[in-house]
């Protein structure tokens, strides 16, 4: 019940986003919708995935969105208009997911088939085959451990780029422009 | 960044708290909630919190940008290494079965030292991503 | 198939589609990318929600419990959210470049200057139609 | 070492880019990128030799056997694959040595080249691994570098066409993310294989189609395909002369192969042609994409511009014949991806010789091309010829194949319409060719691109006229990897 709720505000503060004119309001808001989502991850046991989204969404994101914020103001606000042909793009897309969630699984029941295949193999195995008692931890660092090196290239990757892009004093890239 | 009195003297006591935490949470990854993101994570939190209050050059000088690009080129080197490691033991990459005398042994080994990557590279990139921002500021 | 039972799936399918309709439709360059954190937070609850049992525990070991949810969506999501925060750091990356090069993070002025410079200069050499605030 | 080659191929230039971002000379990062492309395309070619001599190789990643852990499986298909992206690599980086020295700041060419070399690594890992959502982190790999890599574009519309791409293709791979995220919640599974293999008992479900269609719409903006293409041409326009040369010749290439084996190999074509019929979708698709930006490419008043364009339409081609989902159809197909990957990387080296010794690509910038840098202008030619389909180069035996496969499928309105835009293609690159040679210019001074550049040109340009003469490897791997498609799901 308590995540129905949660969920409704979700969906209020998106569409709060969408509507706000200001762009640093949408930024807090943006901050707020993560915790929100990690308040339900966290009720909906992945506490993991709770910890994550609240360092890195409300966290490092909205911090990195305010610092980026300062150094584009000003901003004007935005004005409220409807673009018709996004509505509609978007209102397809919408359709089609929601067509697309009537044969999902039944949502929590525990003969899903996700729940049978690969997913139980991990709980049952991780004992025997790891030796750690969190699952999450056994999947990412080993059964799924690629996966993981992955995910430390992407960050790296993005570190890389963005240093490459804004890693000097900014009179050093105007000169250049300027040159 | 001026420098309020109550703020610095806060941050002062809450930096080591929070590096502290973050350690933790690196470490204790096999057993409860954590591991080497969320870690790093909050590691470059807490020099973030440091950043925002002593300012850039302050913070540059404990954690300087060159260490910085090396540790983020390092989580990387670690956890390609440790698959290295283990083709160079005789499994397969990433098998961190053959990393000690015994499966098990040789994957907590094998764990602790990818997650040690990712901890690196996660904390150190999102420092300079801080930094970085920070150096944009409008009126700079 | 009850109503109740796809309500959550709904309500994310609402929040996944405004962020795509901000991703899509405005015109700040910031809040474009806004609406694409916007986006992937709510895959990362459909995905979740896969992964959940009801009357289950957090995927760790203890002694006594009988059924934990499934930690697979937890891994796919957890690398996921590290994506979903390069991909918003390098955009902002390029929003604060593109302002100082054009001085305007709106799109619809960018297209309307990326237009004048092109019918302009049509030989333009690197660099030298820079314009700074 | 032999049997970990399918892994060290990505896990090499993974390993090089973070050492080579920490060199202080950009030529020292290009010297280290240039050896590694060449061992990758070793490695690559003899991966190929093997998957034909033994067959499909898997390799469990963690040594965890699949689907629980991740497994990399070459088959005739991803091979090939990977040895194209391999070889345009080796080939663009020796180029990009002066190219680079010229384009980008002295203190960020280390950087360049190990996102560069992180670029090569996503792209290999899409290709070679068996598990949908470890394409998925490759995919951004590849996506994240290839953002970053536009955005050295000296003109400031790169930084404009860096984010445009970033959002669209952050959109893509969410959608991507979303169709993988039914199909798991239906079969638990990950695996390419064994996901083809639990689908059949799900297919009808409406989830499942959902599924499709995500996956295709998000792939769909990674290929370019018609309508999703708008973010193509300002990136490969403005971005650097080397990676215009190394991205129209993979990355949309890797994109169409993920395609090609959800369509066949795990969906299968009963399922997504038959009952679905995406094939129409694609046909359609593929022939607004031939038309309309052969149409916007004889507009463009760059030839950075025109190659950008003409590159959506010739993906309309490979998609043409693959949606004919006939033998001969994907044949063609798989040949004109790799033929047109050998011919786009040739024109774009060709146009980034132009843009270091004149500085910019319009047209006037062509003119007299023919006397002031012959080779380069004669390069173009050549390509050009095989880009439009003249016989004797290998863009004739792809055309060729295509019509074969349109004839045979009783699609004659799809013979006239590739004659038509090879009609096109030879106005849009008349106009280019003819201010080279035609077009009188006031400097007539001789300045040709060094040899470093000249080399990697024509090795690419001999091989235009060497697979369309002699056809056997070509048409013999192209079928090996139709074969693959052909036989369906497990």
């Amino acid at each position: 019940m308590i995540s129905l709720l949660l969920l409704l505000f979700l969906a209020i503060t998106a569409i709060a986003i969408v509507r706000s004119r200001d762009t640093l309001t949408a930024v807090m808001l943006t901050g707020l919708s993560s915790l929100i989502s990690a308040c339900l991850f966290l009720l909906l046991d992945a506490a993991d995935v709770a910890f994550t989204e609240a360092a890195v969404g409300a966290g490092i994101s909205t911090l990195l969105m305010l610092a980026a914020l300062h150094a584009v103001a000003p901003v004007r606000p935005q004005p409220r208009r409807v673009a018709w042909p996004a509505l509609i793009v978007v209102l397809l897309c919408g359709g089609l997911l929601a067509y697309g969630t009537l044969d999902l699984p039944p949502f929590g029941a525990a003969e899903n088939p996700v729940h049978q295949h690969v997913g139980n193999h991990y709980l049952e195995q991780t004992e025997r085959e790891i030796g750690v008692p969190n699952v999450v931890t056994a999947v990412l660092a080993s059964y799924r451990g690629f996966d993981t090196l992955g995910e430390v290239v992407v960050v790296f990757t993005a570190g890389l780029a963005v240093l490459l892009l804004i890693g000097r004093p900014r009179r050093k890239d105007e000169e250049r422009d300027a040159r | 960044m001026k420098s309020h009195l109550i703020l610095s003297i806060v941050a002062k006591f809450l930096i080591p708290l929070v590096l502290l935490f973050a350690f933790y949470v690196q470490f204790h990854g096999d057993f409860g909630p954590g591991g080497g993101f969320q870690a790093g994570v909050i590691f470059a939190a807490a020099v973030i919190l440091h950043l925002l209050v002593f300012g850039h050059a302050a913070t540059e000088h404990f954690i300087p940008t060159a260490v910085l690009k090396i540790g983020a080129a390092l989580g990387v080197l670690i956890y390609a290494g440790v698959g290295v490691a283990s083709l160079l033991a005789g499994g397969r990459y990433l098998d961190y079965d053959v990393l000690a005398d015994n499966a098990v042994a040789g994957q907590h080994l094998g764990i602790l030292l990818v997650e040690a990557g990712v901890g690196i590279t996660v904390a150190a990139v999102m420092i300079l991503l801080a930094y970085s921002f920070q150096q944009r500021g409008h009126d700079a | 198939m009850s109503w109740l039972a796809h309500f959550n799936y709904w309500a994310v399918i609402v929040v996944m589609m405004t962020g795509l309709y901000m991703a899509i439709a405005q015109s700040d360059l910031m809040r474009k990318l806004i609406g694409i954190t916007l986006l992937q937070t709510a895959v990362f609850f459909l995905y979740i929600s896969f992964g959940f049992v009801r009357n289950a525990q957090v995927p760790i070991l203890t002694e006594g419990a009988e059924r934990y949810s499934n930690p697979l969506p937890h891994v796919l999501i957890l690398t996921a959210i590290v994506v979903g925060v390069a991909t918003t750091a390098l955009g902002l990356a390029l929003v604060v470049r593109i302002r100082e090069r054009y001085g305007s993070i709106d799109e619809a002025e960018l297209a309307s200057l990326a237009d004048e410079v092109e019918d302009l200069e049509p030989h333009h050499d690197f660099d030298d139609q820079d314009e700074h605030p | 070492m032999r049997e970990h080659l399918p892994i060290l191929l990505v896990v090499l230039p993974m390993l090089a880019a973070p050492i080579c971002s920490m060199l202080p000379r950009g030529r020292q990062a290009w010297l280290l990128a240039t050896a590694v492309s060449w061992a990758v395309l070793a490695i690559a070619a003899s991966l190929l030799i093997r998957v034909h001599a033994e067959g499909t190789i898997s390799y469990a990643l963690g040594g965890w056997p699949a689907p629980i852990g991740i497994e990399y499986r070459l088959d005739g298909l991803n091979a090939l694959v990977q040895v194209l992206v391999a070889a345009i690599a080796a080939c663009v980086l020796p180029f990009s040595g002066r190219s680079v020295q010229d384009e980008i700041d002295a203190d960020r060419q280390p950087g360049f080249f190990a996102l560069l070399l992180l670029l090569i690594t996503g792209l290999l890992g899409i290709v070679a691994t068996g598990d949908v959502f470890n394409v998925f982190v490759f995919l951004e790999i590849s996506s994240l570098a290839t953002y970053g890599l536009i955005a050295f574009g000296r003109d400031r519309r790169a930084l404009l066409a860096a984010y445009r791409y970033l959002v669209l293709g952050s959109i893509g791979a969410t959608l991507y993310l979303i169709g993988i995220g039914l199909l798991y919640a239906l079969t638990g599974t990950l695996n390419m294989q064994d996901l083809a293999a639990r689908l059949p008992a799900v297919a009808d479900t409406r989830t499942a189609q959902t599924a499709i269609t995500l996956v295709m719409v998000g792939l769909g903006i990674k290929m370019a395909l018609f309508p999703l293409h708008l973010w193509l041409p300002n990136a490969y326009r403005f971005a650097p002369s080397a990676i215009s040369a190394f991205l129209p010749a993979t990355a949309t290439k890797v994109a169409i192969y993920l395609m090609l084996r959800f369509v066949f190999d795990i969906f299968g074509v009963g399922f997504a042609f038959g009952r679905l019929e995406l094939n129409e979708v694609l046909l359609a698709l593929a022939a607004a994409a031939m038309l309309s930006a052969s149409l916007a490419a004889m507009q463009q008043r760059d030839v950075k511009g025109i190659l950008a364009y003409s590159s959506v339409a010739q993906v309309g081609y490979i998609v043409l014949g693959a949606a004919l989902a006939t033998p001969i159809g994907l044949t063609a197909s798989l040949l004109h991806l790799f033929n047109h990957a050998l011919m786009k990387g040739a024109l774009f080296m060709a146009m980034g010789c132009v843009m270091l010794r004149v500085g910019r690509t319009d047209l006037d910038a062509i003119r007299g091309l023919g006397r002031r840098m012959p080779w380069t202008a004669a390069a173009f030619v050549v390509a050009g010829l095989s880009l439009i389909g003249v016989p004797l180069t290998a863009g004739f035996i792809s055309k060729w194949y295509l019509v074969l496969a349109a004839l045979e499928a009783g699609w004659w309105p799809l013979v006239i319409l590739i004659l038509v835009a090879s009609l096109m293609a030879l106005i849009y690159v008349w106009r280019v060719v003819a201010l080279a040679y035609f077009a009188p210019n006031e400097s007539q001074r001789r300045e040709e691109a060094p040899l470093s550049m000249l080399v990697p040109l024509w090795l690419l340009v001999l091989a235009n006229i060497w697979f369309g003469i002699d056809t056997r490897l070509s048409v013999a791997m192209a079928e090996s990897g139709m074969r693959v498609l052909m036989a369906g799901p497990p």
